[in-house]
């Protein structure tokens, strides 16, 4: 029973960290092989395709889609800052830029919510729509799962889990919501530009 | 050492000597060439087999631990050689390359690249469930299961895989092109066309075999191939544009009244009993249980629709039908005659 | 037709200012050298190649309709 | 809990030394344990369980293959079975036991840790495998998966709903090894013993870690693949179905971009095994450490850019069989390396022909004869006459079954004392072992003949004329099946009449041997210090921390 109060040091601290920081870049890392699996599909099925889009299918509103990126990549901006708040221990600048970066996630997905339901094509309806249902559709989910996330570790830190030297969850946090932000630059790369 | 060298030496004279024509005919002339890789593969694999055993034999046998030696007793503390490290990587890397390289000659002897393809014959290969589809340049109708070809003469075949429906359940699937004797082999895949090129270079009659699963009837997705002296290639080709011309005429009528009903159950056992039973409706394999074909209250009509009698199976048995359970080949596909037709329907009337 | 203008225009400042964001992290990130950093500076690259992607979709230069 | 006493020095803040406190009830310690080792035991009684079932799948396919046109299955039946054994053997026997059982049991005690970087995720990464299997052998009540273990549509697209439940069920197996690679890997990086540099590892160790890799990056694609094809199954997204825009081809890269990584997966924990064995048993150092680490590694790398030369008669452009061809060969480099450098060390060694040393040697025959007709395989213009035929069947199962499968029970008898703390029956290894790889080569040996002459794989029935060659294969595979029962009889019977190991009967100098047998929980008491590598026979033993008067000399 005494283990379980085990405190760690700070050096214990640095050195569970950096096992976790690693475990967590290598789940990103095959997080990234699941969306490269279905980059391939996608442009192996526009290669064998006579046409590209299919017959009849439309492409999503281009200009929609250029602000909701614009919406998601000034979240990572304010992720930054939120974690440079706790790094430099400025409690409130953490608070105000995570809150933001919550915001404009949600704000995303709001707009993803408006872009799917005002599409033409869906999910079974033609090789279009299979890549870009599923691979938006993934991404869109990995942005939920990044706002519940960052609430979670806001909430943590309110409740003093989190400090200006033992912060790995935000870090990980942090790490995670960038990494959903550039795997949406391939997206809105594939999708709306090739 | 020379031990093994001698065992290798022999065994690979027997590599190089080895008559595979007489295993396994070398009917077509790529045939030759990819016999010539895989000897040249045995060839240089017979060392290594015979020093990588042989030498581990011997090493156990001399390096023992022999009783009278003390427990403690370790080997060698030798921990490389470069020199030996160095040797094992180059020589097969330069086997390897001159594997490659003889590899990369031969691919295109059986693609249509360049003049020799200019001269083929084309003809279309299309893969159905269970069987083969042949296509002939100015043949109205096509040959199932039985291609016929004229030796000497190049071919080029377009590989492919029918599309039978649009529906996912009993749409089209991947089979395997394979005439073993011809050493070639391609996949026919549904929305694809890979044209194989080659030239038969002996008369004789074989297999063609479907080597991508397929679903049920694939343990049975034979074919022939059928090679020939020019002369008898175009007796049988005007015998099909004969055929052709009297297919589009109208078939040779079925006389139903003279179907044998024990002829018949020797035929559906052995042509139908891989997609239908001779069981109630309910009891399917590929399609439905036969049994009560006649007279089934809860299934009056058939497939296509019409009522179940005599006249419209036989239209099933002619032309085949698409349902919703798979499909039924047609008359050529089954290798059935009008005689044979009949037969079946007097067997499928027994049926209670 | 306003609309588009309007999309635009917002994407076009939006990710005008969220890409100079991320470069001007990037130069300060860039003599860290803990491994999270390195992750961070990649990631403020790729941020802003996704920011260049924006704004010539909104400058009419790419992007398909 | 006295001897868990505070670990000294520099050694204090390594992470190797942290450890979750001992079990505190019969849940904990045998159900969901955090302790690798136990978690390695739980892989080898699933994984065995599994093995028994897909063998007997294999069996009963045997005997529909006695003769032609027999009827001991009904060809849907033959279908299934083949299918459930391929999937079952390589993602529930294979691949858990190498990476789940043998991985979990002996890399952290080998680099001086006290665990995994992450128990919990071990955990995990076991709890998703039982369910798993079960859904796969679930299956056939719903219709199993008939177009084999690599389910290539459109064919399975029309197939009943098992093939869904395939999807699930391999799902489940991506999910648990993604997690194991990812863990292992993080273990490896991190929290080796002190001293321990990556030339220092043993051999096994390299083999886990490439291993791990290829897990974590392969399997996640797989999972994906797997996703499409679920998804079209059920909602009908058009991926691979033709007759909607899709491409059948399509499946066969991403699977294949898997599967093939997969194969090493499946074959480079066994090489690790036989790195570690031999010169335990040679008593010397390995012949050319470095080649053998560093080809592990080559291997892996290689290992992702092969896939497509299963796909040689897919209409693939010429370049791209040209290129595979060349890649795939290349891989076959360094894996020849290995083979030479461990013939070479049994040059000039004190040899002892245990049990161990004996499956090694029977894995070295079998699997050079694998590499061999991989090599004639890579060879585009012969893989035309070969893709899909007996031939394939016969190769690999040359290299899963005498390649992984002797590997594993290699290392079985290796590191059975340590597991239980009991040695095997030696004369009863004996016995398997030569009724094993004599069954074995007659059972897999005359495939290759009739394939080259012309029996497709995946077929129910055959031309007669390979009636004769069927025949003997099949009571060949029952022998080999019988030869199974005198392991399992031979480890049931060491749980009582196995003489007492001892912490190192062999003499090895890897440091799972400088432990009690069985290894304690918290592994090490002190985390050791290691001062040179492990294969130094004949020099004092390279660690501090470990007591320097375990013997290293075997005891018989």
């Amino acid at each position: 029973m005494a283990k379980a109060l085990h405190v760690p040091s700070d050096a214990e601290y640095a050195d569970v960290s950096s096992q976790r920081l690693l475990g967590f870049l290598f789940f990103l890392i095959s997080d990234c092989v699941i969306f490269g699996d279905f980059i391939f599909s996608y442009l192996y099925l526009r290669d064998v395709a006579p046409v590209w889009p299919p017959p009849g299918i439309e492409r999503p509103y281009l200009y929609l889609a250029a602000v909701n990126s614009m919406v998601l990549f000034g979240s990572g901006a304010t992720m930054h800052y939120a974690m440079e708040g706790i790094r430099r221990d400025r409690r409130r600048q953490f608070v105000a830029f995570i809150l933001a970066t919550i915001v404009l996630g949600s704000l995303f997905l709001a707009g993803q919510a408006y872009e799917y339901t005002h599409l033409h094509d869906t999910w079974a309806g033609s090789t279009f729509g299979a890549s870009f249902f599923t691979l938006t559709g993934l991404h869109g989910f990995h942005v939920l799962i990044g706002v519940i996330y960052l609430i979670t570790v806001f909430i943590q830190t309110l409740r003093g889990t989190y400090t200006q030297q033992r912060h790995f969850g935000l870090t990980a946090a942090t790490l995670y919501w960038h990494f959903v932000d550039v795997i949406w630059v391939a997206l809105f790369f594939l999708f709306y530009i090739y | 050492m020379i031990l093994l060298g001698v065992i290798s030496a022999a065994l690979m004279y027997g590599v190089a000597v080895f008559p595979v024509d007489r295993y396994l005919p070398e009917a077509s002339t790529v045939s030759l060439p990819i016999d010539w890789i895989f000897k040249f593969c045995a060839f240089f694999s017979v060392p290594i087999l015979v020093y990588v055993n042989g030498l581990m034999l011997y090493f156990v046998v001399r390096y023992r631990h022999r009783p009278d030696e003390p427990m403690d007793a370790v080997g060698s503390p030798i921990h490389e050689s470069r020199l030996l490290e160095t040797v094992w990587t180059v020589i097969p890397a330069l086997l390897l390359i001159a594997l490659a390289v003889v590899s990369y000659l031969v691919i295109p002897l059986y693609y249509p690249t360049g003049q020799a393809a200019a001269s083929a014959v084309t003809m279309e290969a299309i893969g159905h469930k269970f069987y083969f589809e042949f296509r002939y340049p100015g043949l109205t109708q096509s040959v199932m299961n039985e291609m016929h070809l004229p030796v000497g003469v190049p071919v080029t075949l377009d590989i492919t895989s029918a599309e039978e429906t649009t529906d996912v359940a009993t749409g089209a699937v991947i089979h395997g092109f394979w005439i073993p004797e011809f050493r070639l082999k391609q996949d026919m895949i549904p929305g694809m066309v890979v044209p194989i090129h080659f030239t038969p270079r002996e008369i004789g009659t074989f297999r063609i075999v479907c080597s991508e699963f397929c679903g049920l009837g694939h343990s049975h997705m034979w074919g022939t191939v059928v090679v020939q002296s020019k002369p008898d290639f175009d007796r049988w080709y005007a015998q099909q544009v004969q055929a052709g011309r009297s297919a589009a005429a109208g078939v040779a009528p079925i006389n139903l009244a003279a179907g044998n009903a024990a002829a018949g159950q020797a035929l559906f056992a052995a042509k139908c009993t891989l997609c239908h039973n001779a069981a109630p409706f309910a009891q399917r394999k590929v399609g439905p249980g036969l049994a009560n074909l006649f007279h089934d209250p809860a299934h009056p009509r058939l497939v296509t629709g019409k009522p179940a009698t005599p006249d419209n199976v036989v239209d099933i048995l002619e032309h085949g039908a698409h349902g919703d359970m798979g499909v039924m080949p047609n008359m050529q596909a089954n290798g059935l005659t009008a005689k044979d037709i009949a037969n079946l329907v007097a067997y499928l009337k027994t049926l209670h | 037709m306003e609309l588009n203008l309007v999309l635009r225009g917002i994407a076009l400042i939006g990710a005008l200012i969220v890409g100079a964001t991320a470069l001007i992290v990037l130069r300060a990130e860039w003599r860290k050298t803990a491994l999270e950093d390195h992750v961070t500076k990649i990631m403020m690259v790729l941020l802003t190649v996704g920011c260049v992607e924006v704004v010539l979709v909104a400058l009419g230069k790419l992007g398909r309709m | 809990m006295n001897e868990q006493s505070a670990p000294v020095g520099t050694v204090a803040s390594h992470v190797g030394g942290h450890i979750h406190p001992p079990p505190d009830s019969f849940v904990k310690k045998y159900i969901f344990s955090l302790d690798h080792k136990v978690i390695a035991v739980q892989y080898f009684i699933t994984g065995g369980l599994f093995f028994i079932l897909a063998g007997l799948l294999a069996e009963l396919m045997r005997a529909q293959l006695m003769g032609p046109n027999n009827h001991v299955l009904s060809v849907e039946t033959y279908n299934e079975a083949y299918s459930v054994h391929g999937s079952a053997m390589v993602w529930l026997v294979i691949i858990p036991l190498l990476t789940g059982g043998f991985g979990n049991l002996v890399m952290p005690l080998q680099i001086g840790a006290r665990d995994v970087a992450f128990p919990w995720l071990n955990m995990l990464s076991f709890w998703l495998f039982p369910p798993a299997g079960i859904l796969l052998f679930a299956s056939f009540l719903f219709g199993a998966p008939q177009a084999g273990w690599t389910e290539y549509p459109p064919i399975s697209l029309q197939m009943p709903f098992g093939t869904s439940l395939w999807c699930l069920a391999i799902f489940l197996i991506g999910v648990s090894a993604t997690i194991t690679g990812l863990n292992f890997l993080v273990t490896i990086v991190k929290m080796r013993a002190p001293g321990m540099t990556y030339t220092r590892m043993p051999l096994f160790v390299w083999a886990t870690g490439t291993t791990a890799l290829l897990s974590m990056i392969a399997t996640a694609n797989l999972s994906a693949a797997l996703a499409g094809l679920f998804i079209e199954r059920t909602f009908g997204v058009p991926f691979y179905n033709v007759a909607r825009g899709g491409a059948p081809v399509l499946w066969q890269h991403v699977f294949w971009f898997y599967s093939h990584p997969a194969v090493y997966i499946m074959i480079l924990p066994a090489f690790g095994i036989v790195s570690e064995i031999i010169p335990t048993f040679v008593r010397r150092p390995i012949f050319g450490y470095k080649m053998i680490a560093y080809s592990s590694a080559a291997i892996g790398l290689l290992s992702f850019m092969v896939w497509a030369h299963h796909m040689f008669t897919s209409g693939l452009a010429h370049w791209e069989q040209l290129l595979f061809m060349a890649l795939t060969m290349a891989i076959a480099i360094p894996t020849g390396i290995k083979i030479f450098s461990w013939v070479a060390t049994l040059w000039g060694g004190k040899i002892r022909l245990d049990t161990p040393l004996l499956f090694v040697l029977g894995f070295l025959s079998t699997f050079t004869f694998g590499g061999i007709t991989g090599i004639m395989l890579a060879s585009v213009p012969a893989d035309i006459h070969e893709h899909g035929t007996y031939f394939v069947v016969a190769h690999l199962h040359y290299v899963l079954f005498g390649g992984s499968v002797f590997g594993i029970f290699a290392g079985l008898y290796y590191w059975w004392p340590k597991m239980t703390g009991r040695l095997l029956d030696e004369r009863l290894g004996k016995i398997h072992f030569w009724l094993m790889f004599t069954a074995f080569n007659a059972t897999f040996l005359p495939m290759h003949w009739i394939g080259l002459l012309g029996m497709p794989r995946r077929v129910a029935t055959y031309d007669p004329v390979y009636a004769g060659t069927n025949e003997f294969v099949s009571i060949s595979a029952f022998v080999l099946g019988f030869s199974f029962l005198i392991f399992l009889y031979n480890a049931l019977r060491s749980a009582r009449h196995g003489e007492i190991a001892g912490p190192n009967p062999w003499g090895a100098r890897t440091l799972e041997w400088m432990i009690p047998s069985p290894a304690p929980y918290y592994n090490f008491k002190d985390i050791p210090i290691v001062l040179s590598g492990p294969y130094e026979y004949g020099a004092p033993l390279p660690y501090a921390n470990i007591r320097q008067d375990l013997a290293t000399v075997p005891v018989h």
